[in-house]
């Protein structure tokens, strides 16, 4: 019994993660950048949408609102800073650290602007179902409807996102323009549309995450920066460059963890984070889902 | 010899820090606010001794690095006169020593924390502490326990670090320590943590939880409780930093949920407006805190900064670090305050309340007596004294809330 | 209805690279600019091709000015360079690569023929297709720049050295293949090459840089036969 | 053959990329004072021979001798100590540093300086020495006027000579070069065959270079390699006309 | 250029000549700008181990404050549960962060990029929380590390915090100085080859993984000692003076000054300790309600970063580089 409600309660922190992992890997696979700002743009996102949810009492239209508003900020934040931030960062080690450097700023200055605007108290989401849990005869699952569906928003997502690389080209496109600029402009890709166009599509897996996200919990400023830690070392673990990784990489930590609190403490959480890291990457180096390595000559 | 930093036949410069933003911005943000307001209206009706008092507030995030520089920069920098309202264990126990507080004898009023290190007089000889400590709550609660709830054996679900700590050493030193004790890194419970726990103890015999932390985890807990359908099935026990109604429900806990939940306090619910203390404080905080709704925190604060009056009053005209601090030995068990507890400041205690009263909230969020109509008071100390019932009866508010001792 | 290039200049930084050049290739015409290392063609196509801006200077596709263009949109417009140094995206496979130019394209049929004739050209890279560019031999990488661009079907193609690196019979293949292109799809190329002798071989025209100066300019012919040119610059 | 002499032997190596045999069954011999040529035409293995013989892949199966032992394949970083050195088919001198620290950091196996004496600065008198040998070696391929300049600012066929500058300061026994006239113009073609000619005073050499002018030039013997096996084998002339080597590499007009 | 192989003599006066120039400031300022002086010279130090490890083995962390955790840590037990002498107890930080930093190197040696910087990021959340776990580490309160008052040959009048700076800058300056000529060495040329092209670094004799794992220990051990002076500032050591912030915060401080040399991370931690001041008399300045009071430090320092990366993203201690280079020429 013990196993299967920790697998349940695995499962669901799983799919948060996953989620938050998911809009880091768009970033990461359009741009090579590591986008620390995503736990401000979810964040100033949900807001957008708890906005919406508190004019129009529809949770719907707060969680489209924002989506859109995620998708946004994040294409705004592109344009008129990663743009500028890559023109002027070219080589160089200054490459591995200016992009981080620069989204934390980023965080910072959202943080900031949401803290003014809506101030540090927290706020509270009504979901649309409930958040109890199943019940089997006289035993509640640590598992509801709120869970599930976020386990399926998960898999739509996934599914939504896999489309759209599979039957266009943006997938594709979005990789090249990440590996290479020079060379995806030469082919013809619009490079910069490209990049902010994964850009916006993290940003509304962002705004989705922190919408679902809020409503099993609250809302504040600093509500999501937690989950982007977590988030980012799903990604790692999944290895960075695929969906399917990220989900996996999102899946294998929520469960490692829960397993940690439910059969060893609660004190756990941490430390099973740094060690699980660590043991996938000591036996895959570039995580669960890389392709294999180029020639090193 | 020069006289002391930081007052001028005019003025009187406090300071405080604290934190403002980041997560525990969140619970504490408002003390700060709270205190000026209430020093902004005893300004307006004369200042103390003819000097008006400023608050200087140094955000400190939480972080023992910033509170130690914040508070350095309040001494050396803002050439503060005492300070009054630091917030934390963790970040004042480094500020205090960093800051030099002892060798520039700054007096240290009021600190909220419940950590009982702080009641040590040689280490940290210019404090003085307001919460009861934690300690103390323990002793208490297991005392409530054996009266009032058949001496049940009870989860303990609590802070990973002096918090809990300090918690499970007064269980322990009242002879009923937790028949399971679950101790959780700050910001790590998230809702599936919390079921986890939960499931865990509902496979327990365990039908009652200690809830030793803030509130933000004590939600979480609930949430995961009505979540799982335990609300019924177990009972839940707030401490003092984890039980505010207005944050609980805020955080989206069922009013159903809270309804009846225990929780220890020292102070009148800050829902009561038929309290004398807490509706002058209301009006104060409407005039001069304008947009900010009243709750234990301003409560809090407001109380601190009026025991700092009456502090500084009792110190007398001349105004020196020593003359305050001596005031606060020799009168301060005499100040009055909003607390439903006495206050235990002499030349031996530094921590200010030295008990609780235990309430059940109800659906509307406000704390009532547990048992019977007035709130049944204990007392008691950090170590292994007695819990004893106290019938304690507060000063009545001086009028308007403003101080006239001397 | 050619490519005109006029008295363009071009600078890296306190280096001038190309100077003043001018000179002009009629449509359907195969022109090769040769020179030594540091000559400046490099740096003439990256220009002409939109990923550097010039200093001054005018250059027009069939009267339309390229200069200063985002490179994708003259990419778009048919103007297609294949930079020096295996220009392949080493983290994609043989297949992605060669799609790329086929990304943008609505039509994905003339996209799949135009990726078996260069299967024909290079049956190495058929063999190779799901292999990861960067595990590429380096000729196979030259194979594999080549190839995209003949994917994209361009108008205008700017080569810069693709015989680099190559064994001499793909050399012989690939100069084969790209007058075979100029002839067959009418096609303008300016071919960049090291490899004086054989590109003068199959141009109809030969530009010859020197330090970022046109030195000379004639029909190829005449330039494979010019024994001061041939002493001064080509070294054959 | 005299196989007493060799310098260096691999026998029957095989490399497997998953499914793909780059190299198969190959074998190659070097004596001293030689220049060995290896052709044969683009993805035939040359690189991945190499590779083999410095770490750089797994090789599935094989052998190597060297100076008559039979040696395990080494770890790239122990190629220095086994008197081998090889330059990278695309460069690879690193973009920062400047020439003549290129240089030095392929001498680095002669620094004996440890971790804290160089932390309290006690490392000139090595450093000296090094700079030295560096200095000669740039002097060997007529770089040492540009021992200063950052190497990102060089032209291209001045990278070549430095990359082999680097390659040499370790007095290897064995050079190994991939391509090293690859990309040049005529003149500097012709350059680096004296460059090689003079090399080849001091070090055996393993060649790969499509360009047949130069391969001709300095080579003393040759192996051709197609996908991945050798078909042939000897002195440059007799390859040079073996029909299977004109069909698969060389082409007609060679 | 020439000057290089008698540089090692120059940076070593240059060094004895900036401490004697801090001697005379330290006489000269506030107890104030003592302690923040001392600040400024213990982020320098953890500035200088990240330019290490990062700008030169292109070894990303985002772990630095664990790294300086161990260090903090092992001086404070070293001080107060050994009672050894607290210059022991510094020395100690260094030896076990080294050693920390040795084992943690070897596991992460292999990793690459995002996965060190997700790793060394797992790492900064998961250790110091740990210490919360076993009582003798002392939880949130922590255990004091007390240096003690300066020796009463100063004179009464010397400050603690005089002390501070002077432990502080000292510390700082020797450790700073190693760096420096290791930097200087062949394993700073080492480093930046393995950077730059790990194949032919390797071909070339270098061990990648080794000098990676040094370089990861030796930034580790400074870490340490960084950590410990910080810990000495702030008179005890707890887990939560070594929040994930202040991992961020040195990797501002490098930046700022500029990942590819030590020139300027006396600027880069001046920044991390000015900034901060700035920010608070532009909001005491400006007033207005309680939450603009309290989120406009915030936004005016990432400001700041963000306009310092887009503006000198190589740290304006590369633009002095570059002038000098450029002059020369
Ligand atoms: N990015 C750059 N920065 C500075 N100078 C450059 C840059 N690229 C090229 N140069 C310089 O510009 C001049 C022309 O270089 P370019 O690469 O165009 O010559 P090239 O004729 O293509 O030579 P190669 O035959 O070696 O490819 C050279 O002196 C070169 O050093
Ligand atoms: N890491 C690898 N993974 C998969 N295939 C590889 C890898 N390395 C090389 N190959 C394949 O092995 C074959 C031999 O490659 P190699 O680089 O040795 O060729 P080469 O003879 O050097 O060719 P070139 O003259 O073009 O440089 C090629 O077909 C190449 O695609
Ligand atoms: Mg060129
Ligand atoms: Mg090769």
């Amino acid at each position: 019994m013990k196993l299967f409600d920790t697998f349940l309660t695995g499962l669901s922190t799983g799919s948060i993660y996953s989620l938050m992992s998911i809009a880091l890997v768009l970033v990461w696979r359009s741009t090579r950048v590591i986008n620390f700002a995503q736990a401000g743009q979810a964040v100033l996102s949900t807001y957008v949408g708890y906005e919406i949810i508190v004019r129009t009492n529809s949770f719907w239209f707060g969680l489209i609102a924002a989506m859109i508003a995620g998708a946004a900020i994040g294409a705004l934040i592109d344009f008129f800073f990663m743009r500028a931030l890559f023109k002027r960062v070219k080589s160089g080690p200054i490459v591995l650290v200016a992009p981080v450097v620069a989204t934390l700023g980023l965080l910072g200055i959202i943080q900031a602007i949401t803290g003014f605007i809506w101030g540090l108290d927290n706020k509270s989401i009504t979901p649309p179902v409930t958040t109890g849990g199943f019940t089997i005869g006289d035993r509640t699952l640590p598992f509801g409807p709120l869970n599930l569906l976020i386990v399926v928003a998960v898999t739509v997502s996934l599914l939504i996102l896999a489309i759209i690389f599979q039957r266009t080209n943006i997938g594709l496109s979005l990789r090249a323009s990440a590996f290479s600029p020079e060379i995806s402009k030469l082919s013809g890709i619009k490079v910069d549309a490209i990049r902010t166009f994964g850009w916006a599509l993290s940003g509304a897996a962002g705004g989705l995450a922190g919408i679902l996200f809020v409503s099993n919990s609250a809302l504040n400023p600093n509500a999501m920066d937690v989950l982007l830690v977590f988030g980012f070392v799903s990604a790692v673990i999944g290895g960075l460059d695929s969906l399917i990784g990220a989900v996996a990489g999102g899946f294998v930590l929520g469960m490692a963890i829960n397993f940690a609190v439910a059969y060893i403490d609660t004190q756990m959480i941490f430390p099973t984070t740094f060690l699980i890291l660590i043991l996938v990457l000591l036996l895959k180096p570039s995580g669960l889902f890389s392709r294999s390595k180029g020639r090193r000559d | 010899q020069a006289a002391d930093p930081g007052v001028t036949a005019t003025t009187i410069k406090l300071g405080i820090s604290s934190p403002t933003t980041g997560s525990a911005g969140r619970v504490y943000g408002k003390l700060p606010g709270a205190m000026k307001a209430y020093f902004d209206y005893i300004n307006a009706n004369g200042g103390v001794n003819g000097r008006k008092i400023t608050l200087v507030h140094r955000d400190d995030k939480y972080l023992p690095t910033l509170a130690a520089t914040q508070t350095t920069n309040l001494i050396l920098k803002d050439q503060v006169f005492a300070l009054v309202g630091a917030l934390g264990t963790a970040t004042h126990s480094k500020a205090y020593t960093a800051a030099a507080l002892a060798a520039k004898n700054v007096p240290d009023l009021f600190v909220n924390t419940g950590y009982s290190g702080f009641a040590n007089k040689t280490k940290y000889p210019t404090t003085f502490t307001i919460l009861p400590s934690y300690a103390m709550e323990a002793k208490v609660m297991a005392k409530y326990i054996k009266d009032n709830l058949a001496g049940q054996p009870f989860a303990l679900f609590a802070q990973a670090d002096e918090f809990g700590k300090d918690g499970i050493a007064g269980f322990t030193a009242a002879k009923t320590p937790p028949a399971n004790t679950q101790l959780y890194p700050t910001s790590s419970v998230t809702s599936d943590v919390a079921k986890t726990y939960l499931t865990a103890i509902s496979a327990t015999p365990l039908k009652l939880v200690i809830l030793f932390g803030t509130t933000d985890v004590t939600a979480t807990v609930l949430k995961a409780a009505e979540d799982l359908n335990l609300v019924g099935k177990l009972t839940f026990m707030a401490g003092s930093v984890g039980g505010d109604a207005n944050t609980l429900l805020a955080l989206g806990v069922k009013p159903t949920t809270i309804d009846g939940l225990v929780a220890a306090s020292f102070f009148p619910d800050a829902k009561d407006t038929t309290d004398a203390y807490v509706s002058q404080f209301m009006e104060i905080n409407t005039k001069y805190n304008p947009g900010v709704t009243f709750d234990n925190v301003v409560l809090q604060g407001m109380n601190s900064a009026m025991l700092t009056v009456q502090a500084l009053r009792a110190a007398g005209k001349d105004l020196t670090r020593a003359g305050l601090i001596s005031a606060i030995e020799s009168k301060g068990a005499t100040f009055a305050s909003a607390g439903l507890v006495p206050l235990n400041f002499s030349s031996t205690s530094r921590i200010g309340y030295n008990g609780y009263w235990f309430g059940k909230l109800n659906a509307k969020g406000e704390l009532k007596p547990a048992t019977g109509t007035t709130p049944v008071v204990y007392t008691t100390d950090s170590g292994a004294g007695d819990v004893v019932k106290s019938d304690y009866k507060r000063l009545p508010l001086p009028a308007k809330g403003i101080p006239t001792n001397s | 209805m050619t490519l005109v290039v006029n008295d363009l200049t071009v600078d890296h930084g306190s280096i001038r690279a190309v100077s003043s050049v001018s000179f002009t290739v009629p449509t359907g015409q195969l022109a090769t600019i040769i020179g030594a290392n540091g000559a400046g063609k490099t740096t003439l196509l990256r220009a002409l091709s939109g990923l550097i801006q010039p200093k001054s200077g005018s250059a027009t596709w069939q009267s339309n000015s390229i200069l200063n263009q985002p490179p994708e949109r003259l990419a778009r417009a048919g103007i297609l360079h294949v930079a020096d140094g295996k220009s392949v995206i080493a983290e994609l496979s043989v297949k992605e690569n060669l799609s790329l130019p086929t990304l943008w394209q609505r039509d994905k049929k003339s996209a799949k023929s135009s990726l078996d004739s260069v299967f024909q050209i290079f049956p190495r890279l058929a063999e190779r297709i799901n292999q990861n560019a960067g595990t590429l031999s380096g000729g196979e990488r030259q194979m594999l720049a080549i190839g995209r661009a003949i994917v994209a079907k361009p108008k205008l193609l700017l080569l810069d050295e693709p015989s680099l690196g190559l064994a001499p019979l793909i050399v012989e293949q690939i100069f084969q293949t790209i007058k075979r292109l100029q002839t067959e799809m009418k096609l303008t190329v300016v071919l960049v090459e090291q490899n004086a002798m054989s590109a003068l071989k199959i141009a109809d025209e030969g530009i010859v840089l020197n330090l970022g100066k046109v030195v000379a300019v004639d029909s190829a012919q005449k330039l494979l036969n010019d024994p001061a040119v041939k002493a001064a610059y080509l070294g054959f | 053959m005299n196989s007493g002499s060799d310098l260096l032997s691999i026998k029957s190596l095989s490399v497997n990329f998953g499914g793909l045999k780059a190299l198969n069954d190959v074998y190659l011999d070097l004596h001293p004072g030689e220049v060995v040529g290896l052709i044969g035409p683009n993805g035939a293995g040359k690189t991945t021979l190499f590779n083999a013989l410095c770490g750089l892949v797994d090789v599935t199966n094989g052998e190597l001798i060297l100076n008559n032992k039979k040696h395990d394949w080494p770890k790239p970083f122990e190629l220095p100590k086994l008197g081998i050195a090889r330059t990278l088919q695309g460069v690879g001198l690193f973009p920062d540093l400047t020439v003549l620290e290129n240089v030095m950091i392929g001498a680095s196996i002669k620094s004996k300086t440890g971790l804290i004496s160089a932390a309290l600065g006690f490392d000139k008198k090595d450093e000296r020495a090094l700079k030295e040998v560096a200095m000669s070696a740039l002097e060997r391929v007529y770089c040492g006027g540009i021992a200063d300049r950052k190497a990102n600012s060089l032209p291209y066929p001045v990278t070549k000579r430095v990359a082999i500058a680097r390659a040499l300061v370790s007095e290897p026994q064995i050079l190994l070069l991939d391509e090293p006239a690859g990309g040049l113009g005529a003149p500097d073609i012709e350059w680096m065959n004296l460059l090689i000619h003079n090399l080849a005073s001091q070090s055996a050499i393993i060649l790969v270079e499509h360009h047949m002018d130069v391969v001709m030039n300095v080579c003393d013997r040759l192996y051709v390699l197609n996908f991945g096996e050798v078909i042939a084998s000897g002195k440059v002339d007799a390859v040079r006309e073996d029909p299977a080597v004109i069909a698969a590499y060389l082409g007609v007009s060679h | 250029m020439q000057s290089r192989f008698d540089s090692a003599r120059k940076r070593f006066i240059a060094f004895v000549l900036l401490g004697w120039i801090l001697l005379l400031i330290s006489d000269r300022v506030g107890e104030l700008r003592n302690y923040q002086g001392a600040f400024v010279a213990m982020y320098s130090l953890a500035i200088a181990c990240l330019i290490l490890l990062t700008g030169y083995s292109g070894q990303l962390s985002l772990g630095q404050g664990a790294l300086m955790a161990v260090g903090g840590y092992s001086a404070a037990l070293t001080a107060t549960k050994l009672s050894w002498h607290p210059v022991v107890a510094l020395i100690m930080a260094v030896l076990v962060a080294g050693l920390f930093g040795l084992i943690i190197g070897f596991a992460v040696a292999r990793l690459s990029g995002p996965y060190l910087s997700g790793t060394t990021l797992a790492l900064a959340i998961a250790l110091p929380s740990l210490a919360n776990t076993f009582p003798s580490l002392g939880a949130e309160e922590g255990i004091i590390f007390d240096v003690g008052k300066a020796p009463t040959r100063f004179g009464e009048a010397f400050s603690q915090y005089k002390w501070f700076f002077w432990i502080s800058a000292l510390a700082a300056l020797i450790s700073i100085w190693l760096i420096a000529n290791l930097l200087a060495s062949k394993f700073g040329r080492n480093w930046k080859a393995i950077r730059d092209n790990q194949t032919a670094a390797a071909l070339s004799g270098l061990n990648p993984g080794r000098l990676k794992v040094t370089a990861f220990a030796i930034s580790s051990a400074f870490s340490g000692l960084a950590g410990a002076l910080l810990v000495m500032l702030i008179s005890a050591v707890s887990p939560s003076a070594f929040p994930l912030s202040l991992s961020f915060l040195i990797l501002t401080g490098a930046v700022v000054t500029g990942v590819y040399n030590l020139r300027g991370v006396v600027f880069g931690a001046l920044v991390l300790v000015v900034i901060p001041e700035i920010a608070d008399a532009v909001v005491t300045s400006l007033g207005g309600s309680e939450r603009l009071t309290s989120t406009l430090p915030g936004f005016l320092v990432s400001l700041l970063l963000i306009l310092a990366v887009l503006f000198t993203p190589n740290g304006p201690g590369h633009l002095i580089h570059f002038r000098k280079k450029n002059t020369k020429k």
